[in-house]
C-alpha cells in the first residue's frame, strides 16, 4: 500500500466533511494509505498572502516540514485552494533568500523539497486505472454529469502542472471510465464567486447560476466537483441562487470521491451523502433503474 | 688521501658549502629524487640515484646568453645588449661515477682548436664533483660496457664511498684534497679498506659487460637499413625523456624570447628525439621520422662521436634513459641489435 | 622594420587628458621604431599628408596611428597609408581616444594607458604582413526564393536589370499569401487585381526561370559564385505538355483532397490547378489521395487529358543552377492559435482564422465568396474578431507585433458590412498599430462608416451557447466584462516564420533568430543584406510585414544583387583564414566548427587529407583558429603571435634569472 | 593464475588468426626487467609468443594508432585503451576498418609508482617477480616482498567504471558487472586545498618538470604529433626556457586541448620521469566536462567532442551577474 | 589597503570582439562614461576567435586581470563564434581553480555595441573586484628566497603530495 501524507484542510472538518470522508474511504479503497500530518496548520486560504507573503508561505511551509518529518516527500490534499497554497510555498522555497525568510519564522525548518499534489491527481497518477475499472461494482451507466473544476484547481498552469487549465479533462474521464455520460461542459474552469458568498452573495447568485444554467441546457442529472467552495457555492446555494434570478434548479453537486467511493460499492455512510443540501435521490433512483433495466 | 665523514657530517659539510657556493645535490621531491640547488633546511637524499642527470651543473638547461634593452632614439642608443658569462662555483654532491664522468663528453665539443664555449668553460672550470661510488648496480646500469665501472673516478674531485655509519672520502684532485681539509673529516681508519672491499664487490655484482666492441663500425652499416630503425623505433614515443636525462646529451637550442621592450637570447637544451630538432626553414626535414631520429642518437652516441674523438663512447652506461623511457626502449638493446643483426639479408 | 607612430590630440578631445607629447617620447622607444610625432588631427588631409610624407622620408613600412576608434577611422588611415605605397595591413591603430581620454580622468594613468595601448598596436604590427584582396568573376544570375509577392518584385527587378533569374516556389503557383487575399488594405482593391498581372509577368518573362513544385535543397559555392541544388518534387504531370485545360480535374472522382490553398475550408480533387489565376497554370497530383497512386486503381485523368501529359511514374528530380546572388523570400506561416486553449483548441468549428475568413470573402473561395460559417453554413450577423492570437504575447513565446493584423482585422471588419448589410462586426483589440500611409484613417472608417465596434481588451474564453458562441473578454476601458454572443468568430493570427527558415537557413548559412525571422546584417543600415555576402533578404522572412513593406523590400533585395553583379570582378577581403599544410594533420575540426563552409578538406599529393580555405567564403572569424590544437589554421591579421604578442606587450613575462637547479 | 594464462592463450590464438591480414598488432612483452613492460609490435608468430597481458602491461596502444594511418593493424586493448580508441575515431583521426581491436577485460594495472613506494629498495634492484592471484611477489636486492596487487593498482583503475573494452572485435574475458566511477580520494583532497597552496603545489611541482613531453607524446589524444604550438618555432605562445610558469603553460595547453577529449587512461602522469601527477588536472577538467556538457570522452562512438559543437540555449551554462 | 595602493593601476587585460563590445566600449567613450583605467583592450574579430589560452599566457604573465566580452548569444556577427566561445570560456573558468589561480582573476560577458552604460559597468565592477583581490602572485619564484621557501614547503610535503598520499 502506498503511504502518502495527507493534509485535509480547514474546509475538510467543517462545511466540506463528507469531502474528506468519501476522500478516505476511496484512497482505502484503491490502496492509497494516507497518514495524517499531525498538529497541521491552516494554508492560511486567501486572506493569509493577500497580507503577507512570508507568513503566508511559513503557514504551508510547516505543513511541508510536518511531511518532511513523516520522511516523505509527497503530501496530498483534497482542497484546491490548499494545494495552491502548499505549491506556492513550495515553490517560493526554492529561493534560497526566502526559504531562509520562512524558516526563521519556523521551529522546525523546511530543508528539503516537498511536493504537493491534490488527491485527484494522486488517484489519476498512482492508481492503475485498470484496478479501477476492475473496482467499479456500481457503474454509473445512465447518468448524465457535468464535471466543474472550478477556477484555480490547474492554475496558474506553472505552479499546478497538472491537466489543462483551460480545458481539463481528468475528471471527465474518470467518470466516464465509471460509465457515466459526461458532457462537454463550457464552463468547467469558470469561476464561481468562491468565497464571495459571504460579503457579496448577489455575485456567487450570478456566476454560479450561470454555472447552473449552462448545466441545464445541456440536460445534466448531476455536476460533480473537486473544491469544497465550488460545492457549496453550487449546492448549498442553489436556493439562494433560485430566489435571486427566480429559478427552479434543482441540480445535486457531487464530490468526484463520493460518485467514485459509490460506484466502487463503498458503504453511503462513508461518503456523507447526507451531507449534500439539494437532495441527490432522483439521481441514486436514475442509477438503479437503468440497473435493473439492464 | 682518504678520509672519513660521517652521515649527519655530511649533510653538515653541504649545508655550509652550500652557504659560499651554489651546491647541486639529490634532494627528494613529491615522491622522487632529483638534483636541485641546495638551500638552506634541505637534507640530502642518497636513496636511489636521482632521476635527472647532474649535468645542470656544467650545462644548465636555461642559460641567458645575452639581453636586449629598447631605448628612445634621442637618447643616441637604439638598443643595449648585455652578455651574462656565468659567474660563481658550483659544488655537485652525491653524483653517480656515470653521472660525473658523463659531462667528460662535453670537452671535445665545447672546447676545440676552433670553437671555445665560454659559458661552458667557465662552468666547467667553476664546478666541483664530488661523488658517491655504487654499491650495487640497477637492472638498468651498464657503465661498465663503456668502459667504467661503479666506483670510476675520472672527472670526480672527490669520491664517497658509503661505509658503516657514513662515507670514506677519497680526494682525486687537488681541488678535492682542498674539500677534505675541512674539520667535519676525520682520519678514514681501517674505513678505507672496507670501501674499497664495497667498491670491489659492486663491480663484480655488475656482471659481465655487453661487447659493443664492433657498434660504431655495425651502426655505419646500419645506415641505410630503414627497415631496422623503423622495427627498432616502433615503440618509441619522440618525447625527449630520454635526451634531458642523458648525463652526455649536450644538444642545444638558441631562442630569442622577445616581451615589449626586452627580449633575450636563450639557450636552453634540444633533443634530437624531436621533430623539430632538424626541421629546416624550407620545411624540408631530413630526420622527418622517429625511426631517422632513434638512429641518429644510437649513431651519435656508439658511433659517430667515438669516430671524432678517439673511439670515446658518448655514453655513460647510467640507464636513466632506459629506465625512464615512458615506452621502455632499451639502448643497450639497440645497440646490441644492430651490432647482431646480419650484414647481408 | 621601420615602424612610425603617430599621435593625434584630437584636438583637445585626446590631448585635454592624455599627455600627447610624453606618449610620443615613450613611444619612439618601442622596437623598431624609428619615427615617433604627434599632430593636431592625423584624420584630416594635412594629418593624412603628413603620414605619407614620413613614409617617404623616413622608408617606413609600417604606421602606427594612436586616435580614435579603429571602427571609425581605420579604413581612413588604410587608405592613405595605400597612397604612400605601403599595403594596407602594414597599418595598426590605438584606440586612445573612446578607450583612454574619454573614460579616464587620470591624466597620468591615461598617459600611460595610451603609451601601452601604442606598444601594443607596434607589436602586433611587427607581426603584420601585407596582404593582397583576391579577385573572381560572379555568374549574372540570381536565385530567388519564394513566389509571394516580396519574391516576385525582386525577380521582376533583377530580369528587368538585365540578370538572369531562377525562382523556387516550394507551392503548386507563385502568389504566396497575397493570392489568397481577397481585397487588401487601405484601399479595398482586389487582391489578384492587383496581383495577377505580376504573375502572369514571371511566367512570361524571359529572363525568368520559374520552378514550383520545389525546394531548395542545399548550396555551396560563395558570393558571385553559388551552387544551387533544387528538388523538383514529383507532380505525376508533365508540366511541357500540360495546357491549364482543366479537364482532368472537372473528371477526377477523388473529390475529398485537402485544399490548402482555401486555407482547408473546403476540399478539391486529387489533381488540381489550386486557383483559376495560378502560374504556372498546370495540374498536379495530390499523392496522398489520388486513388491510382494509394490503390493503382483508377488512372481517369490519363485517359480524359487530352496531351497525355499524366506520368504515374514520376520521380523527384534534382537541378543544380549556378548564381552569383540569392535573394530569400520565404514568406510567413500563420501562428497555430490551438496553443491558446481559451479560443476552444479547435472544438468549436466556427472559430476560423483570419486568413480563411479571406477564403470565405473572396469570390474564388470554397462559398464563392457568400460568407457561410463552416459549422451550418448559416450567414453570420455577429461576427467577433479577435486580435493578437499570437501576436504580442510571451506566453506563447511570441512578444512581437505582426504588425499588419490591425489593418486587416478593419478591412474585414468594413468587408463583413459590405457583404452583410444587417451584421455587426466586434474587434477585440490591445492597441491599434496603424502606423501606414492612410493606415490610421482606414481604421477610423472600420469604427466609423462601418460601426464596427472596437473593445479593448482581451478574450478570456469562448464557450458555445445554442448555436451560437459567446465571446467573454474584458473592455478595459469601460473597466468591465463583456459577453458578446457570436455566429462567427475570426481570430487575427499573427505572423511567425516560415516552417522551414530555419533548415533553410542553415543551408544558406543565414541566421534565424530565435524566433525563425532571418537576421539583416544591420538593422538599420543593411536592412536587407544578410552576413553571408551575396545572400539579400526580401518580404517577410526577416520579420512581419505588409504588402508594401514587402515589395520595398524586393526591389531593394533586387537592386543590391544588381549592384553586386554589375561588377566585372569582386574582391575578397584577405583577413581570412589560412593553412598552414606543414602543420595541419587534415583533422577537419576547423572544417566541423566553421560557421560559413568556408574550409574543405583536400588531398595533397602525398594522399594526406589537408584543411583548404575557400578565401572568398571566409568571413575572418577565426574560430577554426582556435579549434586547431597545432595552430596549423591562422586567421589574417589576427594570428596566434599576433595577438599573443599583444599580450606579451601587456604582462612582459617576468624575466627570470634566478636559477632553480 | 590460471586463468590468464587461458585468456593469454585465447588471444594469441585470435591474433595468431588475423596476423597476416595485419601490419602488426600492438601488445606488451617482459621489458628491461621482471618488474617492467614493453609494448611489442607483433609482426611474426615468434613476436606473438613473447606476449603478455600481466597486470604489468600497462601501456595505451592507441598512442600509437596514428602513426599507422593508412595501414591495418591490430591493438590489444584494455577497457581504458578502448576510450582512447572511441574518441580518436570519434574525432576522424583513425578509421574503423584500420583498426581491429582486441579487447581484454581488465582487472586492472599496476603503477610502478606504488611498487617503488612500497618495497624495501629501489625498484632498480629487482631480480625476479611472480604473479599470484592478488599479489606480487618480487625479489629486491635479495629481499623478499609480497605485496598486495589492489594496494599497488593505479588510481584509474581502483575507480574504474569501464574496465571492459567499449569497442572490441575479439573480446577476451569475463565482463564485469556495471561499476560506479569516483575519484581518488587525493584528487577530493587537492581540489579541497585553497588557492595559496595549489599554487605552490604547482610551482614547487613545476619546477621538477625538465619539459620533455613524455606526457604530451604517450597521450593517445595528442594528435598534432610533431606540429604542437609548445615546440614550433613560429609561435609566441611559450619561451623555450625551462621554469614553472613555462612548464605550467604547456600543461595548461596540454589541459586545454583535451577538453572534453582526455579519455582518462593515465598515461601522462605514468610517463612523466619526475612524477608529477598531472591527473589531477586531467581529472579535474573532465569534471567540469561532465557537469557542464553531460558528456565523457570514448565512451560512445559518433559523439562529437563538446568543444566542436554547440547549443544555442545550453542547459548547464548560467549567465553570471553583473 | 593604504590610498595609495588604490590608486596603483594593475594590469587587467581586455578581449573584446570588434562587432559588439569593442563597439559598446566605444559607445560607452561617446557618452563620456568615466571608467577605471586599468583595462587595456585587445581587439579581436569574434569571441569566438579567442583562445583560452590567451587568457592563461595573460595570467601566467602575471596579468591581474582578465576580462572578455562578445556579442549576447544569438547575436553574433559570424553567426556561432560566441556560442563556441561560451563553451570554451566556461570550461576555462571553472578550470582555473584546480591550478590555483583564483577563477575570479577571470571573466567573461556579453555587451552588445549600443550598451555603452552596460560597458562602464563591467569594466567598472571588473576593475573593483580586481583591486579586491590585489596583485597576482607570480607564478615564478621571483627571489632567491622565495625559491627556498617553495622548495622547502615541497620537501616537507614530501613523497606525501596532495594526490599520492
Amino acid at each position: 500500500m502506498a503511504k502518502i501524507a495527507y493534509y485535509p484542510g480547514c474546509s475538510g472538518q467543517s462545511t466540506s466533511v463528507e469531502y474528506d470522508l468519501s476522500t478516505r474511504a476511496v484512497c482505502r479503497e484503491l490502496g492509497l494509505e494516507l497518514v495524517d500530518l499531525e498538529d497541521w496548520s491552516c494554508c492560511g486560504s486567501t486572506p493569509a498572502h493577500t497580507v503577507n507573503h512570508v507568513l503566508s508561505a511559513a503557514l504551508s511551509a510547516r505543513n511541508l516540514a510536518l511531511t518532511e518529518q513523516l520522511g516523505m516527500d509527497l503530501v496530498t490534499t483534497p482542497c484546491p485552494s490548499c494545494l495552491s497554497n502548499l505549491r506556492t510555498a513550495a515553490h517560493k522555497m526554492e529561493d534560497a533568500d526566502f526559504r531562509a525568510k520562512a524558516n526563521a519564522l519556523l521551529d522546525t525548518p523546511c530543508t528539503k523539497q516537498v511536493t504537493a499534489q491534490s488527491v485527484l491527481q494522486v488517484i489519476m497518477e498512482q492508481v492503475d486505472p485498470e484496478l479501477i475499472r476492475a473496482k467499479v461494482v456500481k457503474p454509473l451507466t445512465g447518468l448524465k454529469l457535468a464535471c466543474y473544476y472550478g477556477c484555480i484547481m490547474n492554475r496558474p498552469p506553472a505552479l499546478m502542472q497538472f491537466d489543462n487549465h483551460e480545458h481539463p479533462m481528468v475528471m471527465d474521464n474518470l467518470m466516464t471510465m465509471l460509465g457515466a455520460e459526461v458532457v462537454p461542459y463550457p464552463l468547467k474552469v469558470e469561476c464561481c464567486g468562491a468565497s464571495f458568498g459571504v460579503p457579496r452573495v448577489d455575485i456567487v447568485t450570478k456566476l454560479a447560476g450561470k454555472l447552473l444554467d449552462a448545466g441545464r441546457e445541456l440536460d445534466v442529472d448531476a455536476f460533480v466537483t473537486a473544491c469544497p467552495l465550488c460545492q457549496m457555492n453550487l449546492d448549498m446555494r442553489q436556493g439562494q441562487i433560485n430566489s435571486a434570478l427566480q429559478e427552479k434548479f434543482r441540480i445535486p453537486v457531487f464530490y468526484y470521491t463520493q460518485l467514485l467511493g459509490y460506484a466502487l460499492g463503498i458503504d453511503r455512510k462513508e461518503l456523507g451523502l447526507k451531507k449534500l443540501c439539494v437532495n441527490p435521490k432522483p439521481v441514486f433512483n436514475k442509477l438503479k433503474e437503468t440497473a435493473q433495466a439492464s | 688521501m682518504e678520509r672519513f665523514i660521517t652521515q649527519d657530517n655530511l649533510q653538515r659539510f653541504a649545508a655550509g658549502l652550500a652557504e659560499k657556493k651554489n651546491v647541486l645535490a639529490p634532494v627528494a621531491s613529491g615522491g622522487t629524487t632529483t638534483f636541485r640547488r641546495l638551500r638552506p633546511g634541505m637534507q640530502l637524499d642518497f636513496s636511489r640515484m636521482a632521476v635527472i642527470s647532474p649535468k645542470d651543473a656544467t650545462f644548465p638547461r636555461n642559460e641567458t646568453l645575452l639581453t636586449v634593452q629598447h631605448y628612445p632614439e634621442e637618447s643616441g642608443k637604439r638598443m643595449e645588449l648585455q652578455e651574462h658569462l656565468p659567474e660563481g662555483e658550483m659544488v655537485v654532491i652525491g653524483c653517480r661515477p656515470c653521472g660525473t664522468r658523463g659531462k667528460l663528453v662535453f670537452d671535445p665539443v665545447y672546447e676545440t682548436q676552433a670553437i671555445k664555449d665560454p659559458y661552458y668553460i667557465r662552468r666547467r672550470d667553476g664546478a666541483t664533483f664530488i661523488t658517491l661510488a655504487c654499491a650495487r648496480p640497477e637492472t638498468t646500469c651498464f657503465c661498465h660496457s663503456v668502459g667504467s665501472g661503479p666506483a670510476d673516478e675520472e672527472g670526480s674531485d672527490i669520491l664517497l664511498t658509503a661505509v658503516e655509519g657514513g662515507f670514506v672520502a677519497k680526494a682525486v684532485t687537488e681541488k678535492g684534497e682542498q674539500l677534505l681539509g675541512d674539520s667535519l673529516f676525520e682520519d678514514a681508519g681501517a674505513k678505507a679498506e672496507e670501501a674499497a672491499a664495497s667498491n670491489a664487490s659492486a663491480r663484480k655484482l655488475m656482471g659481465e659487460a655487453h661487447d659493443f666492441s664492433s657498434a660504431a663500425e655495425k651502426l655505419l652499416k646500419r645506415f641505410d637499413d630503414m627497415d631496422f630503425w623503423q622495427t627498432q623505433s616502433d615503440k618509441c614515443i619522440s618525447c625527449g625523456a630520454c635526451t634531458y636525462m642523458c648525463p652526455t646529451c649536450y644538444c642545444f637550442n638558441i631562442t630569442d624570447d622577445e616581451a615589449g621592450l626586452v627580449s633575450r637570447r636563450l639557450r636552453t637544451w634540444d633533443n634530437c628525439m624531436s621533430h623539430t630538432f632538424t626541421l629546416e626553414g624550407s620545411g624540408h626535414n631530413p630526420r622527418s621520422t622517429k625511426a631517422h631520429r632513434l638512429k641518429n642518437r644510437m649513431g651519435h652516441k656508439f658511433s659517430y662521436y667515438p669516430d671524432l674523438h678517439g673511439g670515446q663512447i658518448a655514453c655513460c652506461g647510467c640507464g636513466r634513459c632506459i629506465k625512464q623511457c615512458p615506452a621502455g626502449v632499451d639502448i643497450r638493446q639497440v645497440v646490441m641489435a644492430a651490432q647482431e643483426y646480419p650484414d647481408e639479408r | 622594420m621601420r615602424i612610425g607612430v603617430f599621435i593625434c590630440h584630437c584636438g583637445s578631445n585626446i590631448a585635454g587628458t592624455v599627455d600627447c607629447e610624453s606618449v610620443v617620447e615613450i613611444a619612439a622607444g618601442f622596437p623598431e621604431v624609428v619615427y615617433a610625432t604627434d599632430s593636431m588631427y592625423t584624420c584630416s588631409e594635412p594629418g593624412q599628408e603628413g603620414i605619407i610624407t614620413a613614409i617617404h622620408e623616413h622608408n617606413l613600412d609600417g604606421v602606427v596611428v594612436a586616435s580614435c576608434s579603429p571602427r571609425m577611422h581605420e579604413p581612413t588611415f588604410r587608405r592613405a597609408v595605400e597612397r604612400a605605397g605601403l599595403n594596407r595591413y602594414m597599418f595598426e591603430m590605438a584606440n586612445i581616444r573612446e578607450h583612454v581620454s574619454w573614460i579616464g580622468k587620470d591624466k597620468a594613468h591615461n598617459t600611460n594607458k595610451a603609451a601601452d595601448l601604442v606598444l601594443m598596436a607596434v607589436e602586433k604590427l611587427r607581426r603584420n604582413r601585407p596582404l593582397v584582396a583576391k579577385s573572381f568573376t560572379t555568374v549574372k544570375k540570381v536565385l530567388v526564393i519564394g513566389g509571394g509577392v516580396a519574391g516576385i518584385q525582386a525577380a521582376l527587378d533583377c530580369a528587368d536589370g538585365g540578370l538572369d533569374v531562377v525562382m523556387v516556389e516550394r507551392d503548386q503557383s507563385i502568389g504566396g499569401k497575397m493570392a489568397k487575399l481577397d481585397k487588401t488594405f487601405p484601399t479595398i482593391d482586389c487582391s489578384s487585381c492587383v496581383l495577377g498581372p505580376k504573375m502572369v509577368d514571371i511566367a512570361q518573362h524571359e529572363k525568368i526561370s520559374l520552378y514550383a513544385c520545389s525546394e531548395v535543397e542545399s548550396v555551396s559555392g560563395y558570393v558571385g559564385n553559388f551552387s544551387v541544388t533544387i528538388r523538383r518534387r514529383a507532380t505525376y504531370v508533365d508540366w511541357t505538355k500540360c495546357t491549364g485545360c482543366g479537364v482532368c480535374t472537372e473528371k477526377c472522382p477523388s473529390k475529398r483532397s485537402p485544399d490548402p490553398f482555401n486555407e482547408f475550408l473546403g476540399t478539391t480533387t486529387s489533381i488540381n490547378i489550386p486557383f483559376p489565376q495560378a502560374i504556372p497554370k498546370k495540374a498536379a497530383i495530390n499523392p496522398d489521395t489520388c486513388m491510382k497512386l494509394q490503390k493503382g486503381k483508377c488512372g481517369i485523368c490519363a485517359k480524359v487529358c487530352p496531351v497525355g501529359c499524366i506520368d504515374y511514374e514520376q520521380q523527384d528530380e534534382l537541378v543544380t543552377v549556378e548564381v552569383g546572388a540569392i535573394v530569400v523570400a520565404t514568406g510567413y506561416d500563420l501562428f497555430d492559435w490551438h496553443k491558446y486553449p481559451q479560443y476552444g483548441e479547435g472544438r468549436y468549428p466556427d472559430v476560423i482564422t483570419s486568413l480563411q475568413y479571406e477564403r470565405l470573402l473572396s469570390a474564388s473561395g470554397p462559398t464563392g465568396g457568400h460568407i457561410k460559417r463552416p459549422s451550418d453554413g448559416k450567414e453570420p450577423k455577429n461576427v467577433v474578431f479577435i486580435q493578437c492570437v499570437g501576436s504580442r504575447d510571451r506566453s506563447v513565446d511570441r512578444p512581437y507585433c505582426s504588425g499588419f493584423c490591425c489593418m486587416y482585422t478593419a478591412k474585414q471588419a468594413i468587408l463583413t458590412k459590405d457583404h452583410i448589410p444587417d451584421s455587426q462586426s466586434f474587434v477585440f483589440y490591445m492597441d491599434i498599430r496603424a502606423p501606414g500611409k492612410g493606415y490610421d484613417e482606414f481604421t477610423r472608417r472600420a469604427m466609423e462608416e462601418y460601426g464596427a465596434q472596437y473593445v479593448r481588451g482581451r478574450v478570456a474564453m469562448i464557450y458555445p451557447h445554442g448555436d451560437q458562441l459567446i465571446v467573454r473578454g474584458a473592455d478595459t476601458l469601460a473597466g468591465t466584462q463583456v459577453e458578446v454572443p457570436a455566429d462567427l468568430v475570426v481570430l487575427a493570427t499573427g505572423v511567425e516564420a516560415s516552417q522551414g527558415a530555419v533548415k533553410l537557413g542553415e543551408t544558406l548559412r543565414v541566421v534565424p533568430d530565435q524566433f525563425g525571422f532571418f537576421v539583416e546584417s544591420h538593422p538599420k543600415l543593411k536592412p536587407v543584406e544578410t552576413n553571408t555576402a551575396g545572400v539579400y533578404l526580401a518580404g517577410a522572412c526577416q520579420g512581419p510585414k505588409d504588402i508594401p513593406t514587402s515589395v520595398g523590400q524586393g526591389s531593394a533585395a533586387a537592386a543590391k544583387a544588381l549592384g553586386l553583379l554589375s561588377k566585372e570582378q569582386l574582391e575578397s577581403d584577405p583577413a581570412v583564414s589560412k593553412v598552414n599544410v606543414n602543420r595541419c594533420v587534415g583533422c577537419q575540426k576547423c572544417i566541423d566548427t566553421c560557421p560559413f563552409g568556408a574550409i574543405k578538406a583536400v588531398t595533397d599529393r602525398m594522399g594526406r587529407l589537408k584543411a583548404e580555405v575557400i578565401e572568398t567564403v571566409c568571413q575572418g572569424c577565426g574560430i577554426c583558429t582556435v579549434t586547431c590544437p597545432q595552430g596549423a589554421i591562422q586567421l589574417e591579421h589576427f594570428t596566434d603571435n599576433q595577438i599573443l604578442a599583444e599580450v606579451n606587450a601587456l604582462c612582459p613575462p617576468k624575466m627570470n634569472n634566478v636559477s632553480f637547479e | 593464475m590460471s586463468g590468464e594464462v587461458s585468456q593469454l592463450e585465447e588471444l594469441k590464438a585470435a591474433i595468431r588468426g588475423q596476423l597476416d591480414s595485419l601490419d602488426c598488432v600492438i601488445g606488451w612483452e617482459q621489458g628491461y626487467d621482471p618488474l617492467h613492460a614493453t609494448p611489442l609490435f607483433i609482426r611474426s608468430e615468434a613476436d606473438l609468443e613473447r606476449l603478455t597481458i600481466s597486470p604489468l602491461a600497462v601501456h595505451n596502444p592507441a598512442t600509437y594508432t596514428t602513426g599507422f594511418k593508412g595501414k591495418k593493424i591490430g591493438l590489444v586493448v584494455r577497457g581504458c585503451h578502448s576510450r582512447s580508441v572511441i574518441e580518436l575515431l570519434n574525432e576522424k583521426l583513425i578509421e574503423r576498418d584500420e583498426v581491429v581491436l582486441f579487447g581484454l577485460c581488465c582487472d586492472g594495472v599496476v603503477s610502478q609508482r606504488k611498487i617503488r613506494a612500497a618495497l624495501p629498495a629501489d625498484p632498480g634492484f629487482v631480480e625476479a617477480v611472480e604473479l599470484g592471484k592478488d599479489e606480487l611477489h618480487i625479489t629486491v636486492a635479495g629481499e623478499q616482498a609480497t605485496l598486495k596487487l589492489q594496494e599497488v593498482l593505479a588510481d584509474k583503475c581502483l575507480h574504474c567504471a569501464y574496465p571492459d573494452p567499449l569497442v572490441a572485435d575479439v573480446l577476451i574475458g569475463e565482463k564485469h558487472a556495471p561499476r560506479q566511477a569516483a575519484s581518488p580520494a587525493c584528487q577530493d583532497a587537492f581540489e579541497a586545498l585553497g588557492n595559496e597552496e595549489k599554487l605552490a603545489f604547482w610551482q614547487d611541482t613545476m619546477s621538477r618538470c625538465i619539459r620533455c613531453y613524455a606526457c604530451r607524446n604517450v597521450c593517445p589524444m595528442c594528435v598534432c604529433q610533431d606540429h604542437c604550438i609548445a615546440t614550433s618555432r613560429d609561435h609566441l605562445w611559450m619561451s623555450q626556457e625551462n621554469t614553472p610558469v613555462e612548464n605550467f603553460m604547456f600543461q595548461m595547453i596540454h589541459v586545454s586541448h583535451l577538453t572534453g577529449r582526455c579519455t582518462e587512461c593515465g598515461e601522462c602522469e605514468r610517463a612523466c620521469p619526475v612524477d608529477i601527477p598531472l591527473m589531477l588536472l586531467r581529472r579535474y577538467m573532465n569534471k567540469q566536462v561532465r557537469e557542464v556538457f553531460g558528456h565523457q570522452a570514448g565512451i560512445a562512438l559518433d559523439k562529437t567532442p563538446p568543444l566542436l559543437t554547440f547549443q544555442v540555449e545550453e542547459a548547464r551554462i548560467k549567465e553570471r551577474d553583473w | 589597503m593604504s590610498a595609495q595602493d588604490e590608486q596603483r593601476e594593475l594590469r587587467i587585460v581586455g578581449f573584446l570582439c570588434n562587432w559588439c563590445s569593442y563597439g559598446g566600449a566605444d559607445t560607452a567613450g561617446v557618452a563620456r562614461f568615466i571608467q577605471p583605467t586599468d583595462l587595456r583592450i585587445i581587439r579581436v574579430p569574434c569571441s569566438g576567435r579567442i583562445d583560452p589560452l590567451f587568457i592563461v599566457r595573460a595570467l601566467l604573465n602575471g596579468a591581474d586581470g582578465v576580462l572578455v566580452s562578445g556579442c549576447h548569444p544569438r547575436d553574433c556577427h559570424y553567426a556561432e563564434g560566441n556560442f563556441y566561445a561560451r563553451r570554451r570560456l566556461e570550461m576555462l573558468k571553472r578550470f582555473l581553480p584546480i591550478t590555483g589561480i583564483d577563477e575570479r582573476r577571470f571573466e567573461y560577458t556579453w555587451v552588445s555595441a549600443s550598451e555603452g552604460q552596460r560597458w562602464q559597468h563591467v569594466v567598472t565592477e571588473f576593475t573593483r573586484r580586481i583591486h579586491e583581490l590585489g596583485p597576482a602572485p607570480f607564478f615564478n619564484p621571483v627571489s632567491e628566497e622565495e625559491w627556498a621557501k617553495l622548495a622547502l614547503d615541497g620537501a616537507a610535503r614530501g613523497a606525501s603530495c596532495a594526490c599520492h598520499g
